[in-house]
């Protein structure tokens, strides 16, 4: 089907951080020629604020950003113009850590406790809600902001627990010190579930690349699919990519990340955006209700 | 009414910058979440004073702490690196080194040795300042005029005397200009402290406010640091100017 | 206080190779004045700084000796060609400055400093910064600052040169007065400052320059300058400026 | 072998640092991925070399333009400054304004308008170099002798010559002060143009190695940095002191 | 050229409240040299600062007529009191300061700046930065820069004080040959300079001062010292110093 494209679409794209293996489906359709061959030239740029990305593709600036759910919805409360145009990751990432040798067993362990986090935004929300649902009072605990440095937060004693890790990545890293850690999963603690890293667009000019967005998708869902069959050889084009990513850590994040990648990237599940929608609005953290499709579209509908 | 007079203009300046700012803003069409027109950061000023004074109050005193520490160890270096030569040879590079490292690769191993409370956001804003005092005042103590310290010797002043009743006073111009310099760098380093680890402060409130894209309100805490900022120097002037009496230094030259 | 008397010998000095003097050798005898004089850049001020042992940037070497044998810093006072006041003294603590640079300045020093201000005329100036005076003004508070010190050993250059004639004479007396007894070696242009106040005068003159003894009047210091033999010898004096060489008196120490 | 002479002490006080770290390390136990040890950074560092000076080049190219851009504008802005009097009124809050805000907060508003290549680094580097030369440079431009002023008058110097061949002349020694201090801290302005908005340099190695918490890797890019830093500060002191044969400050006063 | 007189009226000055003169009103008649002489403090070099137009920190205010009725700035040269010399120019580069600071110095003016050099007897120094010379080096070339000038009007404050007794002969040579024609006010506290070299001499005294004329010497400027007439107006002088209110010659213009 792309490989008909007689021209090329060229399209900036920007992470939301740091290329790291979250990222593989992107990596391994450039490095394999997917995009190419789906008649696109994509530029793949990282930040290193993650609060960037959605601010260039408001402005024009870049055509597609990697974002985050719960953000999308504050972003789109503020009035910017994006809107999810596909899922790189379906779940949520986001887990509270604990060490194994600690005496948390439970997330209502931690009353009286310390937890760092990294702010982002909704960090609070999450938390609070995952303390009250299991019966700790979120005054009880103190947050810290412990910004870039979460792992190293942890596994040092600065605090007893950090909130926001990612479950592919901070947990090897924990490993790679020879500390295991202990994980309590979001969506099993009351918070509904959602789509961690999405794809975002600029919703006034979606319409004019709605079929590269289209094609694009189509390049990530295949880019996955490789990856899942062929996790080892996936592994050596990602480290071909950039050789300073070749790093224990980085490898035990990319197995630990497969499972996590959309199969189908490009499809959209209404539901997820209404339920996580709803939760914020009940929690205060927007001011409004906008419908669905001012949030998230499937690119490919007609 | 003599401090309105010194504020003035900086008042017009600052009023200046406003307009210039909000011509901006209409003429280039930035967006608002990238650029908040200034009337719009004035509304979330008003909507947000609780949150933005309390949060106001705890930089303040992180500034004030960090400026103070980082003047008088600034203060003291340079005083040591002119009294003490051995000290300089290695001191001075160590020093330098310490004014490349960015604060931002040091700040984790800071927040480990210090936690997350205040006193590491004071190191922060003390390690700011500290090096442009330190390497002004040092400038300034080093160019003493031949003949005052040919005083000096002929008078029988010790090392010390010498330093402090001669050096320091003749360096006094440059140390102002140094601190002068620093103070208005002292909200930065508090700010950078906050945002490497902190849940209060100024700075935390920007970061947040930056992550919700709340950019109106990041903006206003903003103008609070950069008043911050701008009253600090004013005020280490006015100090400056008041330990010389006997300094003119021709603001008004025709 | 018993006097000191010092001597150089031995002294030389070069800048950027060329000898300024080489071997010069003369004594001061204690208590005694002497008055040097010498065309502009002959190398008196360097001179004053090479007894007072301060920093002189090129090639130089002297060998001094006291007469109790125990070395001569902390025991004299310089009078600079420059007033080297303060600026951020006023006229007061700079005339203290000495006690300050020592220790603290005591309420009889105070008082002395006072009165030394008093002497020099500046009595309704002491509470002033130093950049609010007259030229005159300055070099009388420098004066005055050396006066304080009260060392056994006065180097000034060119104590007098900014202030009028009458100012002068009465600074003539007043240091005279002070001073008695004090090795004193005054740096001077005026020859007839020179005759009046001088046990001995000493030019220095030549390439490389020597020191050489002129005749001075009878009587002692301070003379009184309608004295004969000052008009007399004054402008014998000229005369030697003039042409340094010739052997008119024998030649120098 | 001048050269050798002129860093011999910098070298001392950097061998008695890494020293210093050594023995941190080891006593304090402090892990690895907080502080690692100089022999670790060591061998991190002759394992990436490739790597570091591909983006040690970037980073030197953005800082060496950042020095002169902002070595250039600061003096233009001081001279400006001392020369137009209504300026000063108005421009000298903006410049403190400008110096209060941090850089972060206004990366974003660079990055969309310069896009997130090299100028918009080199931008952040000028910035941070700006208001430490204009402030300083500004200060030693008004503070010279009433006397040669007075000369200048009375030979009928125009106000730019005399700001030209009086004023500047007579500011050199703070200018000298001014620009040593901003030099040392180019490379950080480079690092926190990387940090915001790059692919490339040693700024984004820094944080990039950091967030996979490769910290030896981390200090071996900071390792560079601080010698880049250092040797800037002491080619512009070597440059100033160039520029003033006449002027002898007493490096070593006894 | 031709000569250019000038006229100060009611010329008053008071620091924090006190008038050091007020009401002074005299005429500089073209061409002629006029000798200031007065107490130290008595305000000679603000009356100066004041002709030359230059800033004053306190009261002050004066009516100034020039002969051509157009304005003296830009047409008189200024020697402080002060050599003023800027470090950062080698000597010769002092003396071409102001073509430097109007336009840029011609090859011309660098020869003249040369020769001027060789007259005040630093022809060996023109290449030295002024650190490395002695005070009176340092005033010879502020001097050399003063008449370089080759102003019609010229206000030097004691510009021979730092130099020796021969060489200020020299000096007061070449300065009233090269001066000729000029309108020269010189501030002095030597009343022989003041006899040999002035037209007219002035004595700035009293308090609030006042400005009351002296006699001259016959016979045009420069005298000879040793003639009869100047060493008698010189003891003269010396007493109207001293006692300066006493209508001994009649009061001040
Ligand atoms: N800025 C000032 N504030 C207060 N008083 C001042 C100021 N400037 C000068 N004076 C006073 O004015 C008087 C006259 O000063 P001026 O320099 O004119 O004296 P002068 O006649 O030149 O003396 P000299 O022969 O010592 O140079 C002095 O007593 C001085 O203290
Ligand atoms: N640092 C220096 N470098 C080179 N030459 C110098 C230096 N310092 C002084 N000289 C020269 O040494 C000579 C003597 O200087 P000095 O100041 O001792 O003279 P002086 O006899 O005091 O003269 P004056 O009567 O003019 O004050 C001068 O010719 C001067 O140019
Ligand atoms: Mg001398
Ligand atoms: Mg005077």
């Amino acid at each position: 089907e792309g490989d008909s494209a007689s021209e090329t679409t060229s399209l900036k794209v920007m992470l939301d951080w740091y290329t790291n293996p979250s990222h593989a489906p992107l990596v391994i359709a450039q490095q394999r020629g997917i995009f190419e061959r789906y008649g696109l030239d994509v530029e793949l740029i990282s930040p290193a604020d993650p609060s960037v990305p959605p601010k260039l593709v408001a402005a024009g600036k870049v055509d597609l950003a990697l974002s985050y759910q719960p953000q999308l919805h504050l972003q789109v409360d503020q009035g910017l113009p994006l809107v999810r145009v596909g899922t790189l990751i379906a779940t949520p990432l986001n887990v509270t850590l604990v060490r194994a040798d600690s005496d948390i067993e439970s997330m209502k362990d931690l009353a009286g406790k310390s937890i760092g986090y990294s702010v982002g935004g909704v960090e609070k929300v999450l938390l609070n809600t995952m303390l009250e649902h299991n019966g700790v009072d979120p005054a009880s605990v103190e947050m810290v902001n412990v910004n870039f440095a979460l792992t190293p937060a942890l596994i040092s004693g600065k605090v007893d627990a950090i909130t926001g890790a990612f479950r592919n990545f901070e947990l090897a890293q924990m490993a790679q010190e020879g500390v295991k850690g202990r994980a309590f999963y979001i969506e099993e603690e009351g918070v509904p579930t959602y789509d961690e890293l999405i794809f975002i667009a600029n919703r006034d000019t979606l319409d004019t690349h709605r079929d590269a967005y289209a094609r694009f998708m189509a390049a990530i869902e295949d880019a996955t699919a490789w990856i899942i069959n062929h996790p080892d050889e996936g592994w050596k084009a990602f480290t071909a990519y950039d050789p300073a990513l070749d790093t224990p850590v980085n490898k035990k994040a990319w197995y630990n990340s497969i499972p996590r990648f959309a199969l189908r990237p490009a499809a959209l599940d209404v539901r997820r955006y209404k339920a996580f929608e709803a939760f914020l609005l009940e929690r205060g953290q927007i001011k409004a209700k906008s419908p669905v499709s001012r949030l998230a579209v499937d690119v490919n509908r007609l | 009414m003599s401090m309105l007079k010194r504020f003035w203009p900086a008042l017009l300046g600052i009023i200046t910058l406003l307009g210039l700012w909000q011509i901006l803003v209409v003429v280039s069409g930035v967006p608002d979440y990238i650029l908040p027109a200034p009337l719009t950061v004035a509304q979330a000023f008003a909507a947000h004073q609780p949150l933005l004074w309390h949060h106001a109050g705890i930089t303040v005193i992180e500034i004030v702490a960090g400026l103070l520490i980082g003047f008088i160890s600034g203060l003291g270096t340079a005083l040591a690196l002119a009294r003490f030569h051995g000290l300089r040879r290695t001191l001075l590079p160590i020093l330098l080194i310490s004014q490349a490292v960015p604060l931002f690769a040091l700040a984790p191993i800071l927040m480990l040795w210090l936690g997350y409370g205040m006193t590491a956001k004071i190191v922060m804003a003390t390690l700011i300042i500290y090096f442009p005092v330190a390497s002004t005042c040092y400038d300034g103590l080093r160019q003493t005029p031949q003949g005052w310290l040919d005083l000096a010797q002929t008078l029988g002043a010790d090392r010390r005397r010498r330093l402090l009743r001669i050096q320091l006073p003749a360096a006094l111009p440059a140390l102002a200009s140094g601190m002068r310099m620093a103070a208005s760098a002292a909200p930065i380093g508090a700010v950078i402290g906050e945002w490497v680890g902190s849940s209060q402060g100024l700075g935390y409130l920007m970061l947040n406010a930056n992550a919700r894209m709340q950019v109106d309100l990041m903006f206003a805490a903003l103008l609070i640091l950069v008043t911050f900022g701008v009253a600090l120097y004013f005020t280490t002037d006015a100090l400056m100017r008041r330990l010389m009496p006997w300094h003119d230094d021709r603001i008004s030259t025709r | 206080m018993t006097s000191l008397g010092f001597s150089l010998s031995q002294a030389r000095l070069a800048f950027s190779g060329q000898w300024l003097f080489d071997g010069l050798t003369v004594d001061f005898a204690p208590g005694s004045w002497t008055g040097l004089l010498g065309r502009s850049g002959s190398g008196k001020s360097s001179l004053l700084r090479m007894i007072a042992g301060l920093p002189i940037p090129d090639t130089h070497d002297v060998t001094l000796t006291t007469s109790d044998e125990r070395p001569l810093s902390g025991r004299l006072a310089w009078m600079a060609q420059q007033d080297q006041l303060l600026p951020w003294r006023k006229v007061i603590d700079n005339v203290l400055l000495g006690p300050a640079l020592r220790d603290r300045p005591s309420a009889a020093q105070y008082q002395r400093a006072l009165d030394l201000l008093g002497d020099v005329g500046l009595s309704d100036k002491t509470q002033q910064w130093p950049k609010t005076l007259s030229g005159g003004e300055r070099q009388r508070v420098a004066l005055a600052r050396t006066l304080f010190e009260d060392a056994p050993v006065i180097l000034m250059d060119e104590p007098f040169s900014a202030v009028d004639a009458i100012t002068r004479l009465e600074l003539h007396e007043l240091a005279a007065r002070l001073l008695a007894g004090r090795t004193v070696l005054l740096v001077t242009h005026d020859p007839l400052e020179a005759l009046r106040l001088s046990d001995r005068i000493l030019i220095l003159s030549g390439q490389p320059a020597s020191l050489s003894d002129v005749d001075v009047p009878d009587g002692h210091p301070p003379r009184a300058l309608d004295a004969p033999d000052v008009q007399r010898m004054q402008s014998h004096l000229v005369r030697r400026l003039h042409t340094p060489h010739g052997p008119i008196d024998g030649s120098g120490a």
